[in-house]
């Protein structure tokens, strides 16, 4: 059922016009553009692609996610088809009703400029830099927990496409300020944060590590709190639009990112518990707390938690 | 992840076992639904449950395995005593028929294991049931004694294929299946097997516009619908799935076609 | 009740002997010597003291602890009666059945080793630094996110006391096993694994921060997964005792940490939810654990999960 | 936490306000307990429920505040439809008597709010109940509808002190209750109000060897028992408390003597 569109939710994230300020986060479903077109379907107000790189990737063994007490733990270890097989993908979307944002990673700065070039020729109407997954080695966080590194990632993909292009940061940082300050003065025009926290979990009757790369990434209510903490700090010091994700699974929390400076969220865990419904269901609960609230639109509540 | 511990295995032939083990959240499983398993230190793949607790005599559930590759053959030489982790149950199940319909229900092989749960329960059900199992030879049979008892009670009519004619008809199940179609009426078709199998059940099925639900297999990693790696059309396989109509499949192009690897990329089934 | 003697769960970590591998974390109840007492008797295999520092401090206002869907957030701001005033409640605690591990913070490495020093002539059996509170500007992370003020710290300690000494180390950081080699190689005899995660949360209704300093740090089963992950990694790499701490409340959680690499367990927020009976809990449970598999030991399993 | 809405305010005296709000946990909390009170922007405080929505017709809980400082100025001067944050109820209640038993309840200023939800209690549950309150000052008379009703309806025997002499009898509360208790018999004697007052009705109990109950007041923080900062012996007042028997006061040294501060210093109460 396509959500009802309403003046309210109408929002824009460096130039991309949303019609509600839900997002489906990288790395959920984001493999086909049938699943994509569906979640679009579902009252997304732009979908993320799963991360994608320049060659073909396998990821890793199963276990690759397990659920724990208070979130989901996984390294699928960012399995997709190439960007040249998934540009298939990209074009077979045009004519998407939503905003068509392609999630990049690359082992080099080069790299991920050729992927986001590739992706953006096919139809992306925005890239997200995977600075952040948290279990490839030479991707992803080893990549975006050095603010050089950063920088140089984001200033190629910059001179490659003429798209906006988000970095989607790690929260596993001393600083994440630090982080999020090399992307936007090397030119990034929206944060994504955060990506999952490094953790792991341990079978205690066999006494094995139960993910096969046996670190992965924490998702899900678990991080909620480091996550809008880490919107909160980025919204402090930081003049770009900030798109809040972790443990997002009802309209309260959503507004939470939100207040805490967050134009936009995601949402992607709770896809398993609550469906892809969910989109739906978040974007018409900020619509009416907006509404009792006596707001006109939800970009006069973001960052609202910093005044007073 | 549940920890559990294999209470009993039973080999149904050389290539396939059956591993029984107590679980609560099994015990209440639907047909048709599967579980993950964990093979420690191995990897953990999708199984469908075999038997559920709450409708076998010891209370345990089961799950059968064929050997094709590194993490079947560990699960396949497990003994009584050894721990393996269980996910789930997941996934949507079959829909039994009122008991005046008439059910037909085709395997192939190892997907027999997921259409046992079924036939357990449209035989509790009373709905009047044909079987067709279709496997390469006789020493590929497998839940013999499960079916002959049902066939024995007459709570079944099973009809064997081999392919090389060492048990039953000789032949593909799909042809035996083509040939009751058309000389009997059954309100709807189960089926499990192969998919190229499932397709040309799927076709006969259309022709004689008799619903199918047939259970489908693409890769699966969480199981919980959220990392898309088992998706088909705008299915996924894990959440969606693994059971899907006819009405359902009609408009999925690449079923019977195309599944996607574990990279994503579809390679021709 | 007093849990009865098992030689199953004693054990060692630097030189201090336990009668089980449960402690009570830094900051729970070690406020005063009468409660640090009862937490013994409770079952605790050691006791830590809330951590203190050189000048008395009042902390910050309320709320500061506060309750989220999977943890606990607290900004507490280490109020403490500076430590020659709690010199005071250390003396009392002679003769005291368990091992006194008094945590210390400081503004400056002078600092550290100024109240260790004070601590130790006091009767402290070692001394825990703090060089992990989240939440207090230029003390705990403040000094415990930056390698070379931890090896500072170590140094000036270790020459400063001729007890123990455990490196507290915090899980905000982009590599936790760097920072735990800087304490190692300056001569931290254990490390502790690990403190809160840096975390906040915002009321939607008034659209504030609810703790009064803003941010604040995230404790309970929110974190075990990050925290088994610190303690696996610090193991994989360094060779002195860890001691695991972060969401710990039952057998299971402790016996997770113990085969990820740690000697002994701290529990903190679990005291909320399962009161001092935790660790006589904790401990049973981890000793018919041991049973159940042929364990003579509790030290047979430490670190078991890198094994195969 | 959970933020509630003032539904009404009612001044006490001039320097007293009791709130009103609806809350399903307050509504099934017990005489005696707790809440934390969030004022959004100022601080959390920690304030008895002065009425049980359970136990009242609308169905409200209430805290009574007296301005004391920052927090309790913000809170008294909080009107209808205005929010608070409430988390809680935390601690243990007054132990109630059998109703044969006659119980003395003795409340000094403020203190009388912790108290008013076990006076409806006992006379609920009809036990013979004499409620000593003592004030300075006729203006500083708090719950007078309450009590009047209650002792209108020969609920309790209610009987007053001011220390200036503008209303009751003049004197201290302590006075009043040395007299009531070496005159008549009580099974227990329940007590709220400055610690050096609860001190001296303890010592009195003792005298006489009746068990006695008070609510004492230490630093606030977590509410949950964790903190350390609200200990008093080896005694949470949070968790263990805030209601200590005398059996508990015995060997509490600083009972009536020391508390600690913010920072855990000692200081004379
Ligand atoms: C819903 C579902 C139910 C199933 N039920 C049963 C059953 O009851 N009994 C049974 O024997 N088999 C069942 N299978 C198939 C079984 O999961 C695979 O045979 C098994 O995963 C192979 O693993 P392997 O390591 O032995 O082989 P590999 O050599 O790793 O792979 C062989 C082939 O198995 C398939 N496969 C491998 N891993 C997976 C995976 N994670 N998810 C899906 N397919 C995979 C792929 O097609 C692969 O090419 C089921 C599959 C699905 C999707
Ligand atoms: C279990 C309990 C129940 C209470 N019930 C009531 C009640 O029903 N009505 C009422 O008016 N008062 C009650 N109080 C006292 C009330 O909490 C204090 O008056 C209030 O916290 C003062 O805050 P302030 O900012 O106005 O004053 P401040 O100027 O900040 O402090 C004045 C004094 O209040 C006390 N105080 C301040 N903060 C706290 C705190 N977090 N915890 C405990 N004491 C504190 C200290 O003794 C301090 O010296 C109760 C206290 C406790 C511990
Ligand atoms: C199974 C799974 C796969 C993920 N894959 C990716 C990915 O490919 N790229 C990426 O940037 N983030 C990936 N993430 C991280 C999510 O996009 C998101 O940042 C994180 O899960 C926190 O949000 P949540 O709590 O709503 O899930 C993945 C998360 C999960 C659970
Ligand atoms: C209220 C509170 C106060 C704390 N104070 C301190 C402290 O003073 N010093 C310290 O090193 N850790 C402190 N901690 C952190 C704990 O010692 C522990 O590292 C953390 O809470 C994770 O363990 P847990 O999940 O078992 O609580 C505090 C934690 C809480 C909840
Ligand atoms: S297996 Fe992950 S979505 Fe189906
Ligand atoms: S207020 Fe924290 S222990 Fe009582």
């Amino acid at each position: 059922m396509q959500p009802r569109r309403s003046r309210r939710l109408t929002t824009e994230v460096a130039g991309l016009k949303l019609q509600n300020p839900t997002m489906l986060a990288s790395g959920i479903l984001g493999t086909t553009s049938d699943m994509l077109r569906r979640t679009a379907q579902s009252g997304a107000g732009a979908v993320v692609t799963k991360s994608v790189g320049l060659e073909p990737r396998e990821g890793y063994p199963n276990p690759t996610v397990i659920e724990v007490e208070c979130g989901l733990l996984n390294a699928v270890g960012l399995p997709n088809p190439g960007i040249h097989s998934f540009a298939e993908e990209i074009r077979s979307l045009e004519g998407l009703e939503v905003p068509l944002i392609v999630s990049v990673y690359g082992f080099s700065p080069e790299e991920y400029a050729e992927v986001a070039a590739v992706a953006v020729q096919a139809g992306a109407d925005a890239v997200e830099l995977n600075l952040s997954c948290p279990h490839v080695k030479g991707a992803g966080s080893d990549v975006g927990r050095n603010p050089k590194l950063i920088s140089e990632v984001v200033k190629r993909v910059k001179d490659a496409v003429d798209k906006p292009v988000f970095a989607k940061l790690t929260p596993n940082a001393s600083d994440i300020v630090e982080l999020g300050e090399a992307a936007v003065e090397a030119g990034a025009d929206a944060l994504t944060a955060i990506n999952t926290v490094r953790a792991m979990t341990i079978d205690v009757e066999t006494a094995r590590p139960i993910l096969a790369n046996k670190i992965g990434g924490l998702s899900g209510r678990a991080i909620k709190p480091i996550a809008v903490r880490c919107v909160y700090e980025l919204y402090r010091v930081l003049d770009v639009p900030i798109i809040g994700c972790g443990g997002i699974s009802s309209w309260r929390d959503a507004v939470e990112f939100i207040l805490a400076g967050a134009s936009a969220v995601q949402i992607g865990t709770a896809v398993a518990s609550k469906g892809l419904d969910v989109f739906r269901l978040v974007a018409e609960g900020i619509e009416s707390y907006l509404e009792r609230k006596g707001y006109g639109s939800v970009k006069e509540i973001v960052g609202l938690s910093h005044r007073g | 992840m549940r920890i559990v511990e294999v209470k009993a295995v039973k080999d149904e032939n050389p290539n396939v076992r059956t591993l029984f083990f107590a679980d609560d959240l099994c015990s209440s499983a639907k047909a048709g639904q599967f579980v993950m398993v964990w093979i420690p230190g191995v990897d953990e793949i999708p199984l469908t449950l075999s038997s559920i607790g709450s409708q076998s005599m010891d209370g345990f559930s089961s799950v059968t395995v064929a050997e094709v590759g590194e993490a079947t053959r560990a699960l396949k030489s497990m003994e009584t005593g050894e721990l393996i982790g269980v996910r789930g149950p997941f996934g949507n199940h079959f829909e039994t028929i009122s008991r005046s319909g008439r059910a037909l229900v085709v395997g192939g092989g190892i997907g027999m294991a997921s259409l046992m749960p079924l036939i357990d329960r449209l035989t509790m059900e009373g709905v009047e049931t044909t079987v067709l199992l279709g496997v390469k030879s006789r020493r590929d049979l497998l839940f013999t004694e499960r079916l002959s008892e049902l066939s024995s009670r007459g709570g079944i009519n099973l009809l064997v294929t081999t392919e090389d004619g060492t048990y039953g008809a000789k032949g593909l199940v799909t042809e035996l299946a083509e040939n009751v179609i058309s000389s009997e009426r059954f309100e709807i078709i189960y089926s499990c097997g192969p998919e190229a199998m499932m397709h040309k059940i799927f076709k006969i099925a259309e022709e004689h516009r008799i619903p199918a639900q047939l259970s489908l297999e693409r890769i699966i990693r969480c199981a919980i619908g959220i990392c898309g790696s088992c998706v088909l059309g705008p299915y996924r396989v894990c959440k969606d799935g693994p059971i899907f109509t006819s009405d359902q499949l009609r408009t999925v192009r690449d079923f019977g076609k195309f599944k996607r690897g574990f990279d994503g990329r579809k390679t021709p089934i």
